[in-house]
């Protein structure tokens, strides 16, 4: 996105001796949203926790999981997470040819994952598991559709970032937009390894 | 988009400026190798749910569960070689978020009754 | 209470005493927090009032130390010299931490033991006669909360294996009541409390503090009166439209007088026989009864479905009650007659008299009765229940 | 460049035309297209502080009709319906409209000033927060238009806010309505965060950051972590409404007391977001006209962070009626309690750097005080309610109505009535007067305390809250009087603040601004000139300790005794630096903010509008990212040539 990304001028040029902390302001910025998102997929897995048995008269999360499918697809998130980190270093080592290349690699897995939450989505549904069949459900979809637009955002800006470096103005400058970028693709990451486990593998009521 | 931060900018050599002065990244080997852990570890974890493994179930899934977050964050995420003060951050969110919300948890009688 | 002696002294006093003044000379403050009537309601201001005996101290000292500041320290001019800079001092600074601190560490204790007290429910059968058999009867009453009235439901067989987790279709349960209630006096009295459609409080302020009624949910509270008497209580938790209006009575009664309150509760209602109340009870067979219960007449499973609260008022005793919709309106005038020209207006347009969302079926609708049907229905209505002694009437009345 | 205050903040006047067309960043001109896109923080703070005390005037008449009803038994100024609704918008507006954006306010101003900062981290962003928060705040007033206004209370108990119970679109406007502005909370958070961090003066460590500035930064951390929850508990309530879901319908087995714990995790620690920029301004004026500093500045602001933390652990004494089990109750009662031990140490720590001081007794100062004083009795009572048997009693009646009534208005409005007699010379250059300051003050205080006070009384007779009448009978009758005569005395003493407003800038017309450091005043703001130049200061403090200002006038003899070294027209800068660049206005904050209640109406309305927000948001931010990065004016020269500050990554 280099050169068309905003630059805002400096605060001041001498600013440059200041007391700060020497880190980017950019970086710092992403670091203290994540914090807060942590408080955010905190409460949607909290709520979720506390109706996970309460499925009312319609399927039990025990009953309707598909673990093998799932499996499938975190691991696809899983290694998503891989290639976010070889395109950073690719573009690190001034490598833009295995920057693009990993960059799309990283959306197209991302894509894929949401391609299964889709897929899962459907299959719930004509099994019989609503939006609105009960606390569960609505609780189920609430968290994993949230996650799942963390991660369409993250596409967005994944395919962004491709696209500028087709237009040749991703360069190796340029690293610190991917190395954030990144950052919040691995916390997305990061929240379904959590939810991975602990919504799926912990075993569920069943009816 | 520009790299250097405030803090920095009269240093106007763009060497990728992630703060994370003098430390060397980790190479591409290292990152697939971590890679590699990860996929073991959710293979293992996958494989609970054919395999019986009784009330150390849970236990063992939390810490496998706790390897792979922190193998994402210490290295995908850079934690180990940045500034302390994103782990602070980080970490300060996280613990947060799970004391208040394992108390609201409480409340619900979520640990007794499930 | 040691705590409390112990802090009546010195400004305390003052503080205290200056609150208990202003809010004791109002007469007639039936719902007035600082007159317990009962045990645990005294418990609670046991505790409180020596709480805020100390706030008050902390706020003399406060408020006094910032005026002899304003005195003492203000700028006269007399000088340019700068006060001396003094930057801090620790073990000053350490000492109002820890004293505070161990304040509140002397008051938590006496706090905890107050809070396990109320929360300990101790079993204490008293004997009844229901319907002849003598019952040995644990004082329990279930509560529901609805939109904007009580009813108090009687289980002389005990609470325990009922089914209460859904309101809108509990039990039949021996006697069923509405804004006002009976108890027997010196007992410790548990009560059960649910709801049937949003969250509200039960508030008897002078035999206790309040418990929420929450809709799926079953909490419990306990109430005891020292002596018999008459009580007021209020819905505190906001509970939508007419919220204000949603208050309560609470009779205790001595033992006898609740055997016989019991007694007549029991009964079934009357069969009409004046020539209009007849009438009236077939325009209540026609119109009321789709809602509200009589004994005898329709029983609680006929309840009107398309009610948001799926509920009404049981009106088989309705005259034994001093008030009505839910507990805003006498039902007598203070000479012992019928306050027929607020019932008469109750039945012509309910919603004018107490807001409500009749079309969102919430609240009592306008029936559109003629006046003679209303007539008919008044005399129905005063054959339900028997009309409670002029002293009663007297000391509930809410106008 | 000179510095005129009047000039717009920009320096890039006659800006070539960019190569990216539309994306030209506004020149920034004169009147009302420069407030528009003004990114510099002053002006944002203004704007903040505008907004806020127009609503302030809303949120006030609410009060007063809330009083006018209640003046008498069985009132019928308004009926219940518009009652409940009068209140809840009060409420909302008062917590979410008035307290938070005062406190941006301040912090937009004065934060930047007081670190030695240029602006703050992100200056478009942070024009963002505010055109998000306006566009949120007129979102949920627009439905007096409608006719629906909420009428759930602020603290919105499911399932009365449910559909079933509140089929119209009130409930929906309130959930709207706080999930934009908390968007704009959670993202000037973020701003200031990185802000206080990075941007301080060289020299500045954390420990010589004034007291207010802590604060401020202690404020920014619990917003940007308990925004995220009532964010949650908003998206439920709104999934609830609008799309069938079932988090707070016990019908289908959820439970409502889910709604009660995440908006009171949220809703604790917001309190002490109302109350902590207060405290930090009182610790700013106290020690000005005290002459000394401030009394244990380490506790002062160890106390502030933890009060930031414990206020995590005490939310449930909300609920300690609501069934949540005798446990629960016991913990949260003895959290509760010790968070008395942090306040009490700012309360006495103030009273100990007035002791032994030369106090004068400014209108700032009395205001100042009377927190002091005022917030103490809020305290107080606050820790009778952490007695949880005690609050059985309390538990909505009118006492708690006075408890927070005496810790906000007492508390964080007094204390923001300070600032505005402290640091208005600061912003437009002229005093407010004093004499009506202290009719200000005065009515206000005997009127605030006319008000709140006989409600501790009609508490604890037993008035309930939230009811749109009362019976005679209960005793309930005089002190209701009292207190709505009370509160149009306080009426009367706002009118005497937009008195002075006006009086005070009609006086000044014409003559030069008032000088550098009118009150003898310690920390770095004062560097500038006043009002303040639109790049703040000509070159960089270099900070040697808490007080800088103070310190470089004053020094000790060689009896140790304080001595005036130099002056304060000595000390403080021309403000007539030409070489410092400032950031572009931006047209995109008000843009972007602007699609918003788009959506919001659009979720209520018609599912196009919703579209049309949405196409108008995302537009905005590519925009947003295209624009250029800067006026090419290279008169001022890119002297950090690529430390530029790059703004919104396409992240987040
Ligand atoms: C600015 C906002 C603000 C602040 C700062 C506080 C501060 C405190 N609050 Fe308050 N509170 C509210 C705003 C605030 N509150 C609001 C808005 C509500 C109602 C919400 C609603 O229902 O709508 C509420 C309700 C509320 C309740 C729930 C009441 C109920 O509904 O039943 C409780 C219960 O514990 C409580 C307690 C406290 C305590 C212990 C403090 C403490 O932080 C106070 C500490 C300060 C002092 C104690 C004074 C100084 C100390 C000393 C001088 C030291 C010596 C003191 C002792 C030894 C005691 N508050
Ligand atoms: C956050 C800050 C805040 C502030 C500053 C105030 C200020 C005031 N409040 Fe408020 N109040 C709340 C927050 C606040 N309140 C909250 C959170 C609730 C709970 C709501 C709920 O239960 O959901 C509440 C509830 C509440 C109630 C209880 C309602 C009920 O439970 O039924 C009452 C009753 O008297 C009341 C009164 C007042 C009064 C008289 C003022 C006065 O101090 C107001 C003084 C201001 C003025 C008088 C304005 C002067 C302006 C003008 C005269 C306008 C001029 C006009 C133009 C120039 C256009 N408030
Ligand atoms: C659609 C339901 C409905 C119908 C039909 C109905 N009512 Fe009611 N009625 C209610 C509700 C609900 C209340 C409680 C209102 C309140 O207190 O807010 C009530 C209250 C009352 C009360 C006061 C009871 C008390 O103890 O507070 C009386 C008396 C009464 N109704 C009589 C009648 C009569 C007579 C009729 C028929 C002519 C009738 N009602 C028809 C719903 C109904
Ligand atoms: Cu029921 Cu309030
Ligand atoms: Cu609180």
């Amino acid at each position: 996105m280099a050169d068309v990304m905003t630059t805002e001028a400096p605060a001041a040029a001498h600013q440059s001796e200041g007391a700060g902390t020497g880190i980017s302001n950019n970086k710092l910025l992403m670091w203290v949203f994540l914090g807060s998102e942590c408080l955010l997929f905190g409460g949607l897995i909290s709520t979720y926790l506390i109706y996970r048995s309460r499925f009312h008269t319609g399927p039990a999360p025990g009953d309707i999981f598909d673990i093998p499918f799932t499996s499938v697809s975190s691991f696809v998130l899983l290694m998503s997470s891989l290639t976010m980190v070889l395109a950073l270093s690719a573009l690190n080592r001034g490598d833009i040819r295995n920057n693009r290349l990993w960059l799309l690699t990283t959306a197209l897995l991302g894509s894929l994952f949401i391609g299964g939450q889709v897929y899962e989505f459907t299959t719930f549904v004509r099994e019989g598991l609503g939006y609105t069949t009960s606390p569960f459900s609505s609780a189920f979809f609430t968290l994993t559709g949230f996650h799942g637009i963390h991660v369409s955002v993250g596409i967005v800006m994944l395919m962004s970032l491709f696209i500028s470096s087709l237009r040749g103005s991703l360069r190796q400058e340029h690293s610190e937009t991917v190395e954030i970028v990144g950052l919040y693709w691995h916390f997305v990451d990061i929240v379904w390894i959590f939810i991975f486990t602990v919504i799926y593998l912990v075993p569920s009521p069943t009816s | 988009m520009s790299t250097t931060d405030i803090a920095q900018s009269g240093d106007t050599s763009h060497d990728g400026g992630h703060g994370d002065e003098g430390h060397e990244h980790p190479s591409d080997a290292k990152y697939i190798q971590i890679a590699a852990i990860l996929g073991v570890l959710t293979a293992l974890e996958v494989s609970t749910y054919f395999v019986n493994i009784g009330p150390a179930l849970i236990p063992t899934l939390m810490v496998m569960m706790g390897v792979k977050f922190f193998l994402v964050a210490a290295w995908f995420m850079h934690l180990r070689f940045d500034s302390s003060l994103f782990t602070k951050f980080f970490v300060g969110g996280l613990v947060l978020a799970t004391g208040v919300y394992m108390i609201a948890l409480t409340a619900f009688e979520f640990w007794t009754k499930g | 209470m040691i705590l409390k002696r112990l802090c009546r002294s010195g400004p305390a006093v003052l503080a205290g005493g200056l609150l208990a003044l202003l809010s004791g000379c109002a007469a007639g403050a039936e719902l007035d927090t600082l007159k317990p009537q009962g045990p645990y309601a005294r418990s609670i201001d046991n505790l409180s009032d020596p709480v805020f005996m100390v706030a008050g101290v902390v706020f003399f000292i406060i408020f006094g130390g910032t005026a002899l500041m304003w005195y003492r320290f203000r700028d006269d001019h007399t000088d340019e010299e700068f006060p001396e800079q003094i930057h801090g001092n620790f073990r000053l600074e350490i000492l109002w931490t820890v004293v505070p601190a161990l304040i509140l560490v002397v008051i938590s204790v006496f706090t905890i033991a107050t809070l396990t007290g109320l929360n300990e429910y101790e079993d204490n059968a008293m004997a009844l006669s229901v319907d002849g058999a003598e019952v040995s009867w644990e004082p329990e009453i279930l509560v529901v909360g609805q939109q904007w009235w009580w009813e108090y439901r009687y289980y002389f067989d005990g609470l325990d294996g009922l089914d209460l987790s859904d309101a809108r279709h509990l039990p039949p349960a021996d006697i069923v009541t509405a804004n006002q209630f009976a108890i027997p006096a010196g007992e410790e009295i548990e009560l059960t409390l649910v709801s049937r459609d949003v969250i509200h409080s039960h508030w008897i302020p002078a035999l206790n503090g309040k418990r929420d009624a929450v809709p799926g949910r079953v909490t419990s509270w306990k109430i005891a009166a020292d002596e018999p008497g008459f009580f007021f209580g209020q819905c505190t938790e906001f509970c939508g439209l007419s919220h204000s209006r949603m208050r309560m009575q609470v009779v205790a009664m001595t033992h006898d007088d609740f055997q016989d309150w019991v007694r007549r509760q029991l009964q079934p209602a009357a069969e009409p026989t004046g020539e209009a109340a007849v009438r009236g009870r077939e325009v209540f067979e026609s119109q009321c009864a789709r809602c509200h219960v009589v004994n005898g007449v329709n029983d609680e499973t006929s309840k009107g479905a398309d009610l948001v609260s799926n509920a009404a008022p049981n009106l088989t005793h309705l005259m034994s009650r001093t008030t009505f919709a839910g507990g805003i309106f006498n039902l007598y005038e203070p000479g012992g007659n019928l306050n027929r020209t607020r019932l008469e207006a109750w039945l012509r347009n309910a919603p004018a008299e107490k807001p409500a969302y009749a079309e969102g079926r919430r609240g009592m609708p306008a029936m559109g009765l003629s006046e003679d049907q209303i007539d008919d229905v008044v005399a129905y209505l005063v054959t339900l229940g028997e009309t409670p002694t002029l002293d009663i009437i007297a000391a509930t009345e809410v106008e | 460049m000179t510095a005129t205050t009047t000039t717009p903040a920009t320096v890039g006047e006659g800006a070539a035309a960019q190569p990216l067309g539309v994306y030209t960043r506004p020149k920034g001109g004169n009147g009302w297209r420069d407030w528009v896109t003004t990114v510099d923080h002053k002006k944002i703070g203004i704007l903040y502080g505008a907004a806020a005390l127009f609503f302030f005037a809303i949120g006030g008449l609410e009060a007063l009709l809330i009083r006018l009803q209640m003046a008498t038994p069985d009132g019928t100024v308004l009926g219940a319906d518009m009652y409940n609704q009068v209140f809840t918008m009060h409420g909302v507006t008062m917590v979410f409209l008035v307290i938070m954006p005062l406190a941006a306010a301040f912090a937009n101003y004065l934060l930047p000033l007081q670190i030695g900062a240029r602006d703050v981290a992100f200056p478009r962003l942070n024009a963002l927060s505010f055109w998000i928060f306006l566009a949120g705040g007129l979102f949920l007033n627009t439905s007096w238009l409608f006719g629906d206004a909420p009428t759930g209370g602020w603290f919105a108990y499911a399932p009365n806010t449910g559909v079933t119970f509140s089929p119209g679109h009130g409930m929906d406007f309130y959930a709207l309505g706080l999930q934009i502005t908390g968007i704009a909370s959670l993202l000037s958070a973020m701003n200031l965060i990185v802000t206080v961090l990075n941007m301080r003066a060289p020299g500045m460590t954390l420990f010589k950051m004034p007291v207010f500035t802590w604060m401020i930064l202690v404020v920014q951390f619990l917003l940007l972590f308990a925004i995220p929850v009532i964010t949650v508990a908003l998206f439920l309530l709104l999934f609830d409404r609008n799309f069938g879901a079932n988090f707070f319908n016990p019908e289908m087995g959820s439970d409502p007391l889910l709604w009660q714990h995440l908006f009171w995790i949220f809703g604790h620690p917001e309190v002490y977001v109302l109350i902590l920029p207060s405290f930090g301004i009182v610790s700013e004026v106290i020690p000005t006209f005290s002459r000394k500093p401030i009394f244990g500045y380490e506790f002062m602001v160890f106390s502030g962070i933890a009060i930031g933390f414990m206020g995590w652990g005490v939310w449930a004494h909300h609920m300690f009626v609501s069934g949540v089990g005798p446990i629960a109750v016991g913990a949260f009662t003895l959290s509760t309690m010790f968070i008395a031990v942090p306040t009490g140490v700012k309360i006495l720590n103030w009273m100990a750097t007035m002791w032994g001081g030369k106090l004068r007794f400014t209108t700032a100062m009395l205001f100042a005080t009377g927190v002091v004083s005022m917030f103490t009795v809020g305290g107080l009572s606050g820790v009778t309610h952490a007695v949880a048997p005690a609050d059985t009693q309390q538990t909505d009646t009118y006492y708690i109505v006075a408890h927070f009534h005496y810790v906000i208005f007492g508390g964080a409005l007094l204390g923001f009535f300070a600032g505005f007699y402290f640091w208005w010379p600061k912003v437009f250059g002229h005093m407010l007067g004093e004499r009506l300051g202290k009719w200000n003050f005065w009515t206000m205080l005997i009127g605030f305390n006319l008000t709140f006070g006989p409600m501790h009384i009609l508490g604890l007779q037993g008035m309930s809250r939230r009811i749109d009448t009362y019976s005679p009978g209960f005793g309930f009758e005089l002190w209701n009087l009292v207190a709505t005569i009370g509160a149009f005395t306080i009426a009367l003493g706002v009118l005497f603040f937009a008195l002075n407003v006006i009086f005070s800038a009609r006086r000044a017309r014409g003559l030069p601004p008032v000088g550098p450091d009118p009150w003898d005043a310690r920390s770095l703001e004062w560097f500038c000139p006043n009002p303040t130049p639109v790049h703040n200061f000509d070159e960089l403090i270099q900070v040697e300790s808490l007080d800088e200002f103070w310190h470089r006038k004053y020094g000790t003899d060689e009896n140790g005794r304080i001595v005036r070294v130099a002056t304060a027209e000595e000390v403080c800068q021309k403000g007539d630096a030409t070489d410092v660049h400032l950031p572009s206005p931006s047209y995109w904050p008000v843009v972007l903010a602007a699609g918003f209640p788009l959506i919001g109406y659009g979720i209520m309305y018609n599912l196009w509008l919703c579209a049309a927000g949405g196409i108008l948001v995302v537009m905005s931010i590519y925009a947003w990212v295209f624009e250029p990065p800067d006026d090419p004016d290279g008169a001022h020269g890119h002297e950090a040539d690529g430390a530029a500050e790059p703004e919104e990554a396409p992240v987040g």
